[in-house]
Order: C-alpha cells, then structure tokens, then sequence
C-alpha cells in the first residue's frame, strides 16, 4: 500500500517537474514550482528526513515561490525576443539531458552494497553533545565549520543583491508593493505572524532533540516577517540600519567567537565538555534571528528608495 | 475501548477521504471560477477537519491532540482568507 | 531494502528524472527567469538523490545516514541565496535595459537608463 | 488500522493529483493558486494520516508547516496579481 503512494508521489513529482519547464507563462510555472516543493517536501518524509522535509517547505517552496512571484510581476512588461534553439539543437540537447537522468538514475538502481555511511560515526558520539537529534548534532558540532562557512555565503549573497543598488539609493530601503494591499491581506499580516512566530520558536526548541532547528526556524520567520512588510503592517528597514547590520553578522560572529574559544580546548570549533548542549543553544538562537534577517532582505532585494 | 477508538476514527478518516472527493468532483464539474473555488475551499477544509477529528482519538498525548486541532484551526483561518482573497482577485479580473 | 520498489528508489528515480528536466529547461528556455526556476528544479533533483544515499545509509537505529541530510539542508539555503542573488542580476538588467534578454545589447542600449 | 490509514491516504493523493492538474490547466490564471491551497490542506492531511499509520510523532510538523506556508504562498500570490500592479508601480514611480 505505502509502495502504491510513493508511486504516486514519484510520478506527480516528474509531471509537475514536466509542467513547471513547459508552463506558457511565468506565472503558471511558478506556482507549478511551489505546489511542486510541497510535495517535495512529503517525499522527504518518505525518505525519513523529516529535517529536510521542514527545510524543503519553508524555504524551498515558500521563501523561494515568494521570490519568483514578486520578479514576475515586476518583469511583467519584459518581451524577451526569444533566441530559441532550432528543433535539432533541442533534440540532441534532449538526448544529452535524458542520458545524464539515465545516468543518475543507473547509480540510484544499482546501490553499492553495503551503503556507505558514516551513521554509526555520527551516532557515536552524540552523547558528547547532549543533542538527541543526530541532523542537529552533525550540523552543530561535528560539520560546524560548514555552518558556518554557509552562514557566511549567505551574507556574501547579500552582500551581492545590495551591490546592485545605485548609487543615490545606497542605503535605503528595499520597495515594497505596500499600497492598495487587500484587506484580506492585510488580516492574514495581522494574524499569521504571531502563529508563525511561536511555530518558528517551537521548531528552534524541539530541534536539539527532534527534527527541527535554526534552518527551519529561521525560514519560518523570515516568512513571517515578510509577510508583515509586504502587507504594509511593518516597515522594510533601510540597508543601512544598524540594527538590521548587527542582526546579520550576530548570528556569524557569535559562532565564530565559540570557535575560537574552542580552540582552547583542543582545536577550532570544539566545545569544552559539559557546555557543547548550552552553547549550541546560544549558537542556533543567534543563528536562527541571523537567518531570518539575512533571507528576508534577501527576498527584499536591492534598495530602491534613498536613506533617510 | 480501543475498538470504540478505532471505529471513530474509520468512520471520520473515511467521511473526510469522501470530502476530499466531493471537493474535486465540484472542481471538475462546476462552471464557473467562483463556485469551483467554494466546492475547493468548504470540501477541503471539511475533509481535514473530519480527518484531524478522526485522527484524535490514535493521538499519543494530550500534546499531540491539541497540535493536530491547531493545524486545524491554521487550515481555516488560512483557507478563509486565500479563499477571499482569490475570490477578490477574480471580481477584479473580470470586472465584476 | 526489502521490496524492489521502494521508497528510495522510486523517489531517486525522480529525482534523476528532475536533473534532466531542470538541465534541459536551463540550456533552452529563452526566458532567464524560467532558467532560474529550472536552476532550482535540477538542485531538487539532486538533492533527492542525496536523500536516497542517506535513506540507504540507515543504520545503528537511525532512520537515515545524518551527514547528507544535513549537507542536504546547507544545500537548500544556499541554492536559495543563489537564487536571490540571480534574481537581483536579473531585475538589475531589465531596469536598465528594459529587457531581461542575454542577447548582446545594440551600442546605444547601454547608455539607456531608466 | 495503519494499513487503512495508509489507503485513505493514497486516495487524498490521487483526488488531489486530478484536481492539482485541474486547476494547473484552468483558462484563468487566478484559479492556478488554488493548486496551493488544495496542496497545503491535502498535503497536511496525508502528513497527519501517514504520521499516526507509521508512528512518527514529528509528521504533525509538517502538517503545520505545510498549511502555515500553504497560506503565505497564497497571500504572495495575491500580491502580484495585476490588478494591484499599477498601483504599485505608480508608487515607486513618485519615490
């Protein structure tokens, strides 16, 4: 029976794959795209990767279907004169893709056996970090540099989008399509936030020892809080607020300052025994506020209003 | 006691399943936007509703309970006001 | 393992088929927004993919191998920096262009500024 | 019990499929977001089903996500509908 439903799931996900490419317009692919990431994420379910699942839905369908959605609009009036490749191009560059699908597909069917994995190495130590949740602890504590490292490709991403503001606009605050919002919108501002908020802070507690943490928390409240904005119920702080800057790097240096300090107790990132628990709590309370801040500006994009 | 529980909960899961379906029959067989997107929103709502009411009486804790009564309440709440919001869009579409 | 058709290799299939879509809307679509959109379907693919090697690295009581899953969750949030980044690119070139076309500009387009 | 409960699910799935690709094919574009709502409450649905089937206490959360989501996509959507375009854009003109 469970066979019959990931069937299911499997196939829609290639339809709806098939339909987000070849889609007439922007828009109809888009929202293709984010129904796709909410079955995505029940195919993470599927797999036993409840963490991912979290992730998949909050910013690989969420955040991201936001993004999409408000450049559609804003590309609305673009006609694209539309190089299309001839018939033959297309073909080979069919055959070529369909051999690469193939390809991966081959390695997905004949697994090596035993399957390779380092589960007992991550489950080994975990009582070290006070952690129940092995997702948490391999992103914590024994990859944290990698955390870290992705913290700080984020804000270079940022750093990026806010590079491609011009220079009377430097500063500012990003626009947002506040006026003539609908009330119903505006309702769904008023209300949703709070709930989102709580389920954000809930997913940061439960993710030391359940599927959850600062990745999911962060995006949920991202979310949150651009919904607030774009609805017009808080205002897009300018790029150049001190606040919004010290929010962004918190998340970054707190991390980094636990890794030098660990560097005390033996090496880069090691936590003293006894405090990995507390400390990987004060880390990912840092982070998840980091990461909303940085994903929301992210969506916010460029100023587009001068400082003042 | 536990078949008592398990007869509620067949019997709600499988009137939400039929929800479910009454919500895409309308879909496919009404004519118009503005009905299709009522079938949608009231059949699917009342089919999470049924199956989150059939679905208490297998929950673990008291916690557990009250999380699957607030997805609930999330789902309405959302449904009504998506469901406005498209309906507004659509009066605007056409002019109506 | 136990059955032929399980949940791991139906969605790997997937997810190998989501590769070649995402690949082939990225080379031919003239739209850059829609390359984007496929930039994302082929890092969902390959992340599922992933998942699979994680599903049938379960061992030691676990439902799945941690390390990819969690390599899995940096991957989204970057892929998803990525996509902002290309799309801050994108709406920069259409305010100054008036097009999101990656066509060589005629001389005078680029002194056009709106 | 599980095995019902994995049937009910199953059946969501496939009603949701036909509706999804409905209301994917509509002649008006607004209709194509239903395909999120019908996701976000179908979706959480068969999370809460195959959650209680299989014993996994954490589905519950992503029926919560998937709903709380279901609802912001929406909200993003109705944002950049047309008719709320030259409004806005009017607005970033006078800035």
């Amino acid at each position: 029976m469970s066979t019959l439903f990931d069937f299911g799931l499997a196939s829609s996900l290639v339809a709806l794959a098939l339909y987000v490419g070849w889609a007439r317009d922007e828009q109809s692919s888009i929202v293709g795209f984010i129904a796709l990431g909410l079955l995505l994420s029940l195919g993470w379910t599927r797999l036993r990767s409840i963490d991912v699942a979290l992730t998949e839905a909050a910013i690989g369908s969420g955040v991201t279907g936001l993004l999409l959605l408000r450049t559609q609009t804003s590309l609305r009036n673009d006609k694209p004169t539309g190089q299309e490749f001839g018939v033959l191009a297309k073909v080979s560059i069919g055959i070529l893709c369909a051999g690469l699908s193939a390809a991966v597909a081959y390695v997905v069917l004949i697994p090596p056996d035993p399957a390779p994995t380092l589960a007992p190495q991550a489950l080994g130590s975990i009582d070290v970090t006070g952690l129940g949740n092995p997702v948490t602890a391999v992103l914590m504590a024994y990859r944290a540099i990698d955390t870290l490292l992705e913290k700080v490709v984020l804000i270079l991403a940022l750093v990026g989008v806010w590079s491609l503001t011009s220079n009377s606009h430097w500063g500012g605050a990003p626009a947002v399509p506040a006026i003539g919002t609908p009330q119903p919108l505006v309702f769904l501002g008023r209300s949703l936030p709070p709930i989102g908020v709580l389920i954000a802070v809930y997913l940061l507690w439960v993710g030391a020892d359940a599927p959850g943490g600062a990745f999911q928390g962060g995006a949920v409240l991202a979310a949150m809080w651009l919904l607030a904005m774009f609805s017009g119920l808080q205002p897009i702080p300018q790029t150049q607020s001190v606040n919004v800057r010290l929010l962004l790097v918190g998340g970054p240096v707190i991390f980094l300052v636990t890794g030098f300090l660990g560097v005390g107790c033996g090496a880069f990132l090691a936590y003293p025994d006894g405090f990995a628990k507390p400390l990987i709590i004060v880390i990912e309370v840092a982070l998840i506020l980091s990461i909303a801040v940085t994903l929301g500006m992210l969506v916010a994009g460029p100023a587009k209003r001068g400082p003042g | 006691m536990t078949i008592a529980a398990d007869l509620v909960t067949i019997i709600a899961v499988t009137a939400g399943a039929v929800f479910f379906l009454a919500g895409a029959m309308g879909l496919l067989r009404f004519p118009d936007t503005l009905s299709r997107l009522h079938a949608l929103s009231k059949a699917d709502n009342l089919g999470l509703g049924l199956i989150v009411l059939g679905l208490l009486p297998q929950a673990n804790s008291v916690f557990a309970g009250l999380k699957l009564i607030f997805i609930w309440m999330l789902a309405q709440l959302s449904a009504a006001t998506v469901s406005r919001l498209i309906a507004t869009a659509i009066a605007k579409d056409t002019g109506s | 393992m136990t059955t032929p058709f399980d949940a791991a290799m139906l969605l790997g299939l997937s997810g190998s088929a989501l590769i070649g879509i995402g690949l082939f809307v990225i080379i031919t679509h003239p739209r850059v927004l829609r390359k984007i959109v496929g930039f994302n379907l082929l890092g969902a693919g390959i992340f599922l993919v992933f998942g699979v090697a994680a599903k049938r690295g379960a061992m030691a009581g676990l439902a799945g191998d941690p390390v990819p899953q969690a390599l899995v969750i940096t991957g989204i949030v970057v892929a998803f920096a990525a996509t902002a980044l290309a799309i801050a690119l994108l709406k920069r070139l259409f305010e100054l262009t008036g097009s999101s076309d990656l066509a060589p500009l005629p001389p005078d387009a680029s002194s056009r500024r709106t | 019990m599980s095995e019902f409960l994995i049937g009910t699910t199953v059946v969501i799935l496939i009603v949701n499929l036909f509706s999804l690709f409905r209301v994917l094919r509509a002649d008006v574009r607004v209709e194509r977001m239903m395909a999120v709502q019908l996701l976000g409450s179908g979706g959480a649905a068969m999370a809460l089903l195959l959650g209680i089937a299989e014993q996994s206490e954490p589905m519950a959360d992503i029926a919560l996500l998937l709903v709380l989501l279901a609802a912001f996509s929406g909200s993003a959507f109705a944002l950049g509908l047309p008719s709320s375009e030259p409004r806005a854009s009017k607005r970033s003109d006078s800035t």
